[in-house]
């Protein structure tokens, strides 16, 4: 089927998936023994969106993500331990503990940042797009936001020059059921947020964002036709948040319902069940086991890496002279 | 007097103005059923229902945008802005609509809406969740601005504000929602707004601050006493209207000042104080005003950078020093 | 049929639309002559919209403009007089003098104000609509804008929570095909901007924006619909904006076939036509002549007013004591 | 030496910049065949075509934050937003974005884009169409700040500003545009960022203004001449990063001040340069610095009520003056 993932794909694409969630679950352990800091935005549960959705996609496309970025990052191509360490502020930190978790970039794999300040993602990839188009580069350029963020303004306003300069790019919207803690019935009157591309000329397209192959398939069509210069396309990925909203989250609003029958549709279960008949469920459980130990030495080193010291930044000087 | 927490004193004066006055109601993000990330709106909308107490959209622009025409229809509204960050998302509302109308139309309507939001580092939240905007805000005409740093002030500020008839922003702050102190009973115990407050009388030199900073200038007049320096502390808790008497009062005693807020230091919120001072107190002053205040530079994230960046009772310990060199 | 004007507020509304037209017409001459301040914007062409819209509305509804409100302050129940003395800046203004013609405003007619930021006139009617939701009453709120101000964020923003809560609020769009001076296809990539109600859950209408019986239709429906509590409604008026985007539009782009086909369904025009067979060619030009009467009058009081005389704004002091 | 306008002026400084470098694009509101409601952009759409001059929709918020992700990957986009009123909606952008990646990314982008925009009364434009914002997108770090007040700056400082790696908010006058005068020729003629120019010397009071007022102070400093006064008039350009150098300079000479700013006097940008002076300069001062300033209240629209909040050579007299006395 056109677009769909090589089986090669398939299995990195379920690498990535397990070490998002290790990720995850190792900082949801720190945080109980109070080892990390600041707020800490988890997306077991999500992972097949971020790491399928940007599978296909070159270290020169660029991709913009949210304060609940881990599955983007590792999709787009980072390491686990440079995030690792910029999440507990280290200076082997991809950003050298500068940035802190929501805010990760590697611009050598364009990945230009996780972004804390809801919708502000979408305006930017666009901005990413605009400059590929005037430029006249191939590279495509790809939103990841949340159901909360497609309420922002500037959802709009970005969508609508997308849409009107044809513009290379992807919108990704990770509908997993609540903004902070409401949910989506507080936040809009209309289930099917990518209806609104109609109100674009937009295309849009609904997946099951538990499933790594159905993602892939409907964002690669998107993809392929943004770099082939048609213009933009959304695709509305249905998941849920098995976490809570950050570590600070105090719960209690998640129905238990809810939860089991999302956790019964575990993305690395989806995963694993598209592979298992192809390459074996042992060779799985090795890749998987693989990843969770890439994940465990990449907390082990980082947490015993330096802290940064701290330097002035000049750049940013109020006077054209040395003070 | 009672025992409470900053967030508690301020959902007491929440409630209490709710109860009294049926036009008030509060939207924001997550402050129903979660009762807010601050846990400032707990149990409210269970006590008032959907129709006062609104969960919104995430809609900074339009939510700020639509109290100010609430405000001047006949209601009161409370809008929590979950972080100072997100205030320039609120900016144009505040600018270009709620200051003009009172004046421009001539006296038709007036504007009693409360803007609550909270700002300042320290929590490890990073560049996007940890600012101090001040001087955005109190540069707007016809808009008043205040900052409590204790839970009895949280309480009758926020009370004052709520009843006031122009637009009051209100500015809290992430690591003082915890703080337990006596918080006078009555439902009329209002803080007037445009007040400021000495915390610690002084002789030497006059601390000027603000919000948080406040625990920070009294850990430094602890420090200064130890060397046997006098240090005046003035909470302004009303950036503006600023109560300039207060200033002068406590300028013509020490002589000496320095003004200490979190956010950055070019025109700065510090800098208006520094500025007024020149206005008005000049001749009164024996060296000139210090700014304690952030570098101006982005927020880092990693502990050690942030600390270097946050004023703190050492450097105002290290600028009053050198105030009385 | 139901929502339709009855003959007396056709004849009200008529009179109206020809107060406004010559309003703009000697707004324009005096322009010619050097004596207005500051841009002005005409809405020749677009006074259905602006009267007929607000004509079924009653002082403790709330209507809210934008830069080109003329038509709205006119149909909402504004004397020509004190609009013109705001105009020129005069003490005798709606008010007095220091808003100018693009904020004007009276709160005791719930004209609560032009707003020439654009965009910004949504929000600040789903404001007023909020308050009369929160306070129970049963007056709905309008706002008027134009097809550049659908593409603001704050339009999303606020629309998206009018539905979401039901708010009594009618969108009125007024699509006069300019921007400020770009061609509607240069603002966004669809035609018919009401479409984007589909992605709000709220029902749309189009309607031919020169024809006030229509308009009065169709935005009747909505504001009905509204008063009951059912929730808000958009109606999109075509329409054609025929003199320049203001008093200091150097022109040069506006197509005179357009112009031409545009003004050959002039609003008047339709108007007269609507009502000429019921109440004779005679009346009506009568009624023209007695708006024309009450405009030149207006202008030649409000021009022999006399300017405001400077008073410092105390409510916006620095400080609590008088300095 | 050619004769030319301001706007011209700027015209120009774009036209040799996308011709110097084809990352160098453009985008606004009627920017194209309309050649910008102020002309600043006339012609350039024809030129350069769709692609590098480009109108867009009414969107403020998000045509910032694309200026600041077209910055970091590759392109040097210059965005016009039509009046400086509407720089709340941009600000988002400025603050939470742009501002914070060169530091927080560790280096990994540079952020060269340019926003020009312009204020200021005098235009019969009313309380949303006339203000001066500058204190708001000063106080955010690693934004540098210009405001031209001839045509030779407006050029000379336009083709720095691009070529600048930060970004550059850069504040035209609207009462400047039809300005004419002598501008240098030759593509590489630049005018520095972060330098004042000292446009008329003198020796008993220093005038520090921006834009407009510039103009106005040196209306101010004839008519201080006849009175025997010398006043020096110090354009400070840019806003920031400020140049320290000249203004202590110049207090050297003339140990006194008048700080002279179009924008609203509370936490304004006079604010700053009064704070600065007292930071820097504190014993060379005579007199406390004098600021003259709009009134802390919204624009009237009336020309009489207009006229009498804008500053204007006269208030700069009687604060010189005053300082003086
Ligand atoms: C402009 C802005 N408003 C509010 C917030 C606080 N906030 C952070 S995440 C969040 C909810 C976001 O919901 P969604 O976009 O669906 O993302 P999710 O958390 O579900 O991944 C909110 C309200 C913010 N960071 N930025
Ligand atoms: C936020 C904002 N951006 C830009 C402008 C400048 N401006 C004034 S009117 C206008 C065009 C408005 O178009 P539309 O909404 O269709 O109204 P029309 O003028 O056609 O009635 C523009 C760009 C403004 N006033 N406010
Ligand atoms: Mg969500
Ligand atoms: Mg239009």
């Amino acid at each position: 089927m056109k677009n769909s993932p090589s089986i090669d794909e398939q299995i990195e694409i379920f690498r990535k998936m397990h070490v998002v969630r290790q990720l995850e679950e190792k900082l949801g352990a720190l945080h109980k023994e109070g080892k990390t800091r600041g707020p800490i935005h988890r997306c077991d549960g999500q992972e097949a969106i971020g790491v399928a959705a940007t599978a296909m996609l070159d270290d020169t496309d660029y991709v913009m993500s949210t304060h609940r970025g881990h599955a983007h990052y590792i999709g787009k191509g980072l390491d686990v331990y440079p995030v690792v360490a910029e999440i507990f502020g280290r200076t082997t930190g991809s950003c050298a503990g500068r940035a802190g978790h929501m805010l990760v970039a590697d611009a050598s794999k364009g990945m230009i940042g996780g972004n804390a300040i809801v919708g502000a993602s979408i305006p930017a990839a666009t901005g990413a797009a605009l400059s590929n188009q005037v430029l006249g580069r191939d590279a495509v350029s790809m939103c990841i936001f949340g159901d909360g963020a497609a309420q922002t303004g500037i959802c709009h306003e970005a969508m609508n020059m997308a849409a009107l300069w044809k513009l290379p790019i992807v919108f990704v919207l990770e509908h997993n059921q609540f903004g902070l803690t409401v949910d989506t019935d507080m936040q809009s009157p209309i289930d099917d947020l990518s209806i609104r591309a109609a109100g674009y000329g937009m295309p849009s397209e609904i997946v099951d964002g538990n499933d790594p192959v159905a993602v892939y398939r409907a964002v690669g069509a998107m993809v392929e036709r943004a770099r082939r210069g048609e213009g933009p396309g959304m695709v509305e990925a249905k998941t849920y948040r098995l976490e809570g909203f950050s570590t600070s989250d105090m719960g209690g609003y998640q129905k238990d319902e809810d939860i089991a029958a999302w956790k019964a549709r575990d993305p690395l279960k989806v995963a694993f069940d598209q592979l298992k008949a192809e390459i074996g469920e042992d060779k799985l459980k090795t890749i998987e086991a693989e990843a969770v130990a890439e994940v465990e030495a990449a907390f082990d080193k980082a947490l015993s890496d330096p802290f940064p010291e701290f330097e002035l930044f000049n750049a940013s000087a109020a006077y054209s002279e040395v003070v | 007097m009672a025992l409470m927490r900053y967030a508690e004193a301020l959902n007491a004066a929440l409630r209490e103005e709710m109860t009294r006055d049926p036009s008030v109601f509060l939207f924001g993000e997550d402050i129903g059923r979660y009762g807010g990330v601050f846990k400032v709106t707990r149990g409210l909308q269970e006590e008032f229902g959907f129709n006062r107490v609104r969960d919104t959209p995430i809609s900074e622009q339009a939510m700020t945008a639509m109290a100010v025409t609430a405000a001047m229809t006949g209601t009161r509204p409370v809008l929590e802005i979950m972080y100072a960050d997100f205030m320039p998302l609120t900016l144009d509302a505040l600018v270009n609509q709620a200051s003009i109308y009172e004046y421009i139309w001539n006296g038709q309507v007036k504007m009693p809406f409360v803007l609550r939001t909270q700002g300042g580092g320290g929590a490890g939240a990073a560049a996007q969740h940890s600012k101090s905007l001040d001087s955005m805000v109190a540069h707007i005409p016809g808009i008043k601005v205040v900052a409590p740093s204790t839970p009895a002030d949280a309480k009758g500020l926020l009370k004052s504000a709520i009843r006031d008839d122009q637009p009051v922003v209100f500015l809290e702050h992430k690591l003082l929602y915890n703080m337990r102190g006596e918080v006078p009973e009555g439902d009329d115990v209002l803080v007037p707004l445009g007040a400021a407050s000495v915390t610690r009388e002084g002789t030497d030199v006059s601390i000027f601050a603000t919000s948080r900073m406040v625990h920070e200038s009294l850990k430094a007049a602890d420090a200064l006493a130890e060397r046997g320096i006098s240090a005046e502390v003035v909470d302004l808790r009303s950036l503006k209207p600023l109560d300039l008497n207060a200033i002068k009062k406590s300028i013509a005693k020490t002589n000496n000042a320095v003004v200490v807020n979190e956010g950055w230091n070019f025109c700065g919120y510090a800098a208006e104080i520094s500025a007024t001072i020149m206005d008005f107190c000049f001749d009164d002053l024996d060296a000139p005003v210090a700014r304690v205040t952030m570098p101006d530079m982005p927020i880092p994230y990693s502990e050690p950078l942030e600390m270097a960046v946050l004023p703190n009772a050492e450097k105002i310990v290290a600028a009053s020093l050198q105030t009385l060199a």
